[in-house]
């Protein structure tokens, strides 16, 4: 197997080869769960739209239409093998929090009732919460949660104690955003299927950092975003089982996703995924997400995941030699660490982070109920990709411990 | 491989088959197969009606709201395979499709579908040229998938 | 005023300027109405975003966070001056079919009931009504047409024919997609506010080609997509009252809308257009579909207009000495030029053109609802922008006229 | 113009008001007005109480949870308009945001607030430095437009 050289894939990135800086200094970028960079060949294939293949996709009869049409199709199969899925299950969505809506909406609010339960738990990203919020709301189910464990991670033994005939939709994230557990996926959907029950799989963590087989993990549904695997932004993906998709009802409605409709009402959509791509997609969106998952699985996601747990263990190592860092999660597998510095708020740790020219992100991390459970208001975030370095960790690390006072960052 | 056909004759037969097609029609008769396929591309919006006896094509038919490049191609279709027992129809239906994606295929089973050989070069036109031939097949798949 | 020279404006389109080439001849763009080409400008706001500038929005304490939140506000700042409306009245979407599902659902299906009534025309897009098909299903309110005139038009006088107490929402384009006839819709909106109806104005074909002026026309809600002005895929806006924003239910919903929740389902959202926008958004869309109404503004959307109307005079005119020639709007004011040749499929007409280099559209144009009524069941719509020339009508009128069979596509 | 202040006295002066705020506390008055205001950038999450007594603020004060930026700028904001009639209390607000955005503002009014002077340069947190006075400002300008 090909071991991750950050050195030589840096060149690859824009961020790194322009040399971008924070507040005067080289900027370390350890808020890769926020966002990624993206490297040449994703503006590479934005630009090949907008410079040359500009034309609208299924609605014409021309060449260049029909070229988009044919890029569209090879994403598609693209990301279908990036996840081990068939093409014609590959829904492009503009992000993870617009999947899960689709299903919140076309399938939850359309298959289950007051009787029925959903089963999330306090780990969830907003996205991940809201829209099943939404569809407790429409048709009177029950939104319960999943107990973590006490480090805070999903462990199936906890959802066997709690799941029911009742469940329909077990919603969880594979990798959290917080705290960072991978979740036995493949174990909970079993115990799901057991019970009848689908699991609706948040990807948006895991997706970039680790393989994903969704015929292996036999999840249901599966949502990621481009933005956050080195793609563009407003660009993501929905997965869903052949048969489900056939069931769940759009989300959107409007052109490109109905067969034809008449006066009095009556609709024909198209088949998935046709139906759920209502108006003009994300174009250059889609080329951008095509080259980045191309970019991934060149690298080749075992590598990817091997190399950064090399680099959390790294850091989490020295990190532990600070005694005024509190760490949350030192035993989660993700590049996602959590901490606080004692005494110092959250935001004021990230702002004198920032003026060291280091990128963290603070604050409720979207996860706000998870906060209730960790007994904190606030924690900092760092998280790595695989072009993190040593040097990155070195800088970091260092300066959590120089820190004297945060309100430097006010007056240095 | 691709004879070198005619421009001349090549329109001349399409133009015939969409005025005049010979199996454009919908049999009342509940033993035939029907299978609907429309195009969100085109105006194409076609029925294709097969009845199968004894594993062979013994009428096939269509019908609908279909341009030329489509109306000629599947009342060629049509022609192709009346009398072919399945396995045949399926060949002959794979090597139009192999010759439509500009692949190596045998044309000695194509006769005047051999017409369409450079679709291509009007790619977007491809599926017009393969909408009733795609009907058919999942027609066929089907029938065969349940003789198992 | 400045007259437009597109042969000067040519030059700011990599399109024109990398001479991309179709079936071996100079391309000729007239399917202007289905999507639109980028000037460099746009190329290199998207660009900034991938390469200098990537980090998420409204979600971190480090400057590169807060940049791309300056940039937002400053592009919503942009498109609110753009229309004459206020920032905060701009939500960000995907494009015209989002914010028209946004408002269906999150307005539509709040506030109507059974006997309650949506007023739309024949003529509108598919994206323009399905939505609100969905809110006559979800709550049973009926969908009814406003007659158009013997022209295809929707005039004002034929509102006042079918409005009654009963009517709460009048959903139309400003200018459609298949006849191009510019509506009246300050008197629309005049007669709808007099019977307490809200106007939903659909803008995709009339915001890219003309002045608007949101305060004047009165309209309550309107909505456009950037690629069909010059602007990336995937980016849209919709423009509400400000007052109604407030009343309107989010449509998605997610990480980034919320301001708290907790684990009892109660939900705090921020205030609009925040509320609006759930998950991470299309940022380098934002960026590009600033650059696009920059750049749209620099020409003027008056000069845009009045060259435009140039342009179609010119081609009616040469058009009409064909006698092939079909036309259906003649008598349309916008750049959408409709017809048919006698005797030959839209489709293949349109393939024809292909093979001359000629980007037209042929099809149902996804007003499908309205072919009823033209009585034709596929057109061929060429339409035009200001980078068109008078030789790119040349050339489309004398293929055209040469084009004696269209099957030459098949064996030139 | 910005006089130059010495860290060290900033320093001390924001975590004095941070550790031992003056008026952080929920007047349980009906007389008080009330503005909720968060962010969903930080932690802020506040009320800020204002009495006004014959186009006098009589007192100030602010609740909730907020971090040191944020508790620190409203505290000095209480202790400055308490006392000010509704006029000059806009005026002190106005000064203060010019000198957050780096415009040309009036020193002579801000008092200790002054040590907020170089929020620009970790801009993300300009909203932590403002939350207080946004709040106020919102009560204020509703107050104004009442008495017209
Ligand atoms: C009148 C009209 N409305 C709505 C749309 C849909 O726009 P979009 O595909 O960008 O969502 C279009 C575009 O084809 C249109 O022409
Ligand atoms: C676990 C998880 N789910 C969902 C999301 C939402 O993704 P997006 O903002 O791309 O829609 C995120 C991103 O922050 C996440 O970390």
């Amino acid at each position: 197997m090909k071991k991750i050289d950050p050195y030589l894939i840096r060149d690859d990135f824009p961020m790194f080869k322009n040399k971008v800086m924070m507040q005067g200094k080289p900027l370390i970028f350890l808020d890769n769960a926020s966002t990624t960079f993206k490297p040449y060949a994703v503006e590479k294939a934005v630009n090949a739209y907008l410079q040359y293949e500009t034309a609208n996709s299924h609605r014409g009869d021309y060449d260049l239409c029909y070229n988009v049409d044919v890029k569209i199709d090879e994403a598609r199969a693209t990301l279908a093998k990036f996840i081990n899925a068939e093409k014609r299950e590959i829904v492009f969505t503009s992000g993870t929090s617009m999947s899960i809506n689709l299903i919140a909406y076309g399938y939850g609010t359309k298959y289950l009732t007051k009787d029925d339960e959903i089963l999330i738990t306090q780990a969830e990203h907003a996205s991940n919460v809201l829209p099943w919020f939404k569809v407790g709301e429409m048709t009177g189910c029950k939104i319960n949660y999943i107990p973590l464990n006490e480090d805070g991670k999903l462990v199936p033994e906890n959802l066997r104690k709690v799941i029911s005939k009742k469940t329909k939709i077990i919603a969880v994230a594979h990798v959290t955003n917080v705290l960072g557990f991978i979740v036995d996926i493949k174990e909970i959907t079993k115990i799901a299927h057991q019970y009848g029950a689908i699991v609706v799989c948040d990807g948006a963590q895991s997706v970039p950092h680790m393989p994903t087989d969704v015929k292996d993990l036999d999840v249901d549904f599966l949502s990621f975003s481009g933005h956050k695997m080195v793609g563009p932004t407003g660009i993501g993906v929905l997965y869903g089982k052949y048969g489900l998709l056939e069931k769940t009802a759009p989300f959107m409605t409007g052109g490109g996703m109905n067969a034809k409709f008449d006066m009095c009402g009556d609709v024909t959509y198209l088949q998935p995924p046709s139906k759920f791509e209502a108006g003009t997609q994300n174009i250059e969106g889609i080329y951008g997400l095509k080259a980045a998952t191309d970019y991934l699985m060149s690298l080749g996601m075992e590598n990817i995941r091997r190399y950064e747990d090399e680099l959390r263990t790294y850091a989490i190592e020295k990190l532990k030699k600070n005694e005024r860092v509190i760490l949350y999660n030192e035993k989660a597998e993700s590049g996602i660490i959590t901490f606080n510095i004692k005494g110092v708020f959250a935001q004021d740790e990230a702002t004198y982070l920032n003026s060291q020219g280091i990128a963290c992100r603070s604050g409720q991390h979207c996860a706000k109920v998870l906060l209730d459970y960790l007994g904190e208001v606030a924690t900092v975030r760092a998280s790595l990709y695989f072009y993190n370095t040593k040097e990155d960790i070195d800088a970091f690390v260092s300066a959590l411990e120089k820190g004297g006072d945060f309100l430097d960052a006010y007056f240095a | 491989m691709p004879i070198s056909l005619d421009p001349q004759m090549m329109r001349a037969i399409i133009m015939d088959h969409y005025e005049k097609p010979r199996n454009k029609r919908t049999p009342h008769d509940d033993r035939y197969q029907m299978m609907h396929i429309d195009s969100p591309n085109c105006i194409d919006d076609i029925n294709v009606f097969l009845l199968e006896e004894n594993g062979v094509i013994s009428d096939c038919a269509f019908d609908g709201i279909a341009c030329t490049i489509s109306t000629a191609s599947t009342d060629i279709m049509t022609e192709l395979v009346i009398g072919k027992n399945v396995q045949d129809a399926l060949y002959i239906i794979e090597q139009y499709q192999k010759m439509i994606h500009e692949q190596p295929f045998d044309d000695t089973v194509l006769d005047e579908a051999i017409v369409f050989i450079n679709t291509h070069r009007q790619a977007a036109r491809i599926k017009c040229a393969t909408i009733g031939w795609d009907a058919l097949k999942e027609l066929l798949d089907h029938d065969h998938k349940h003789e198992k």
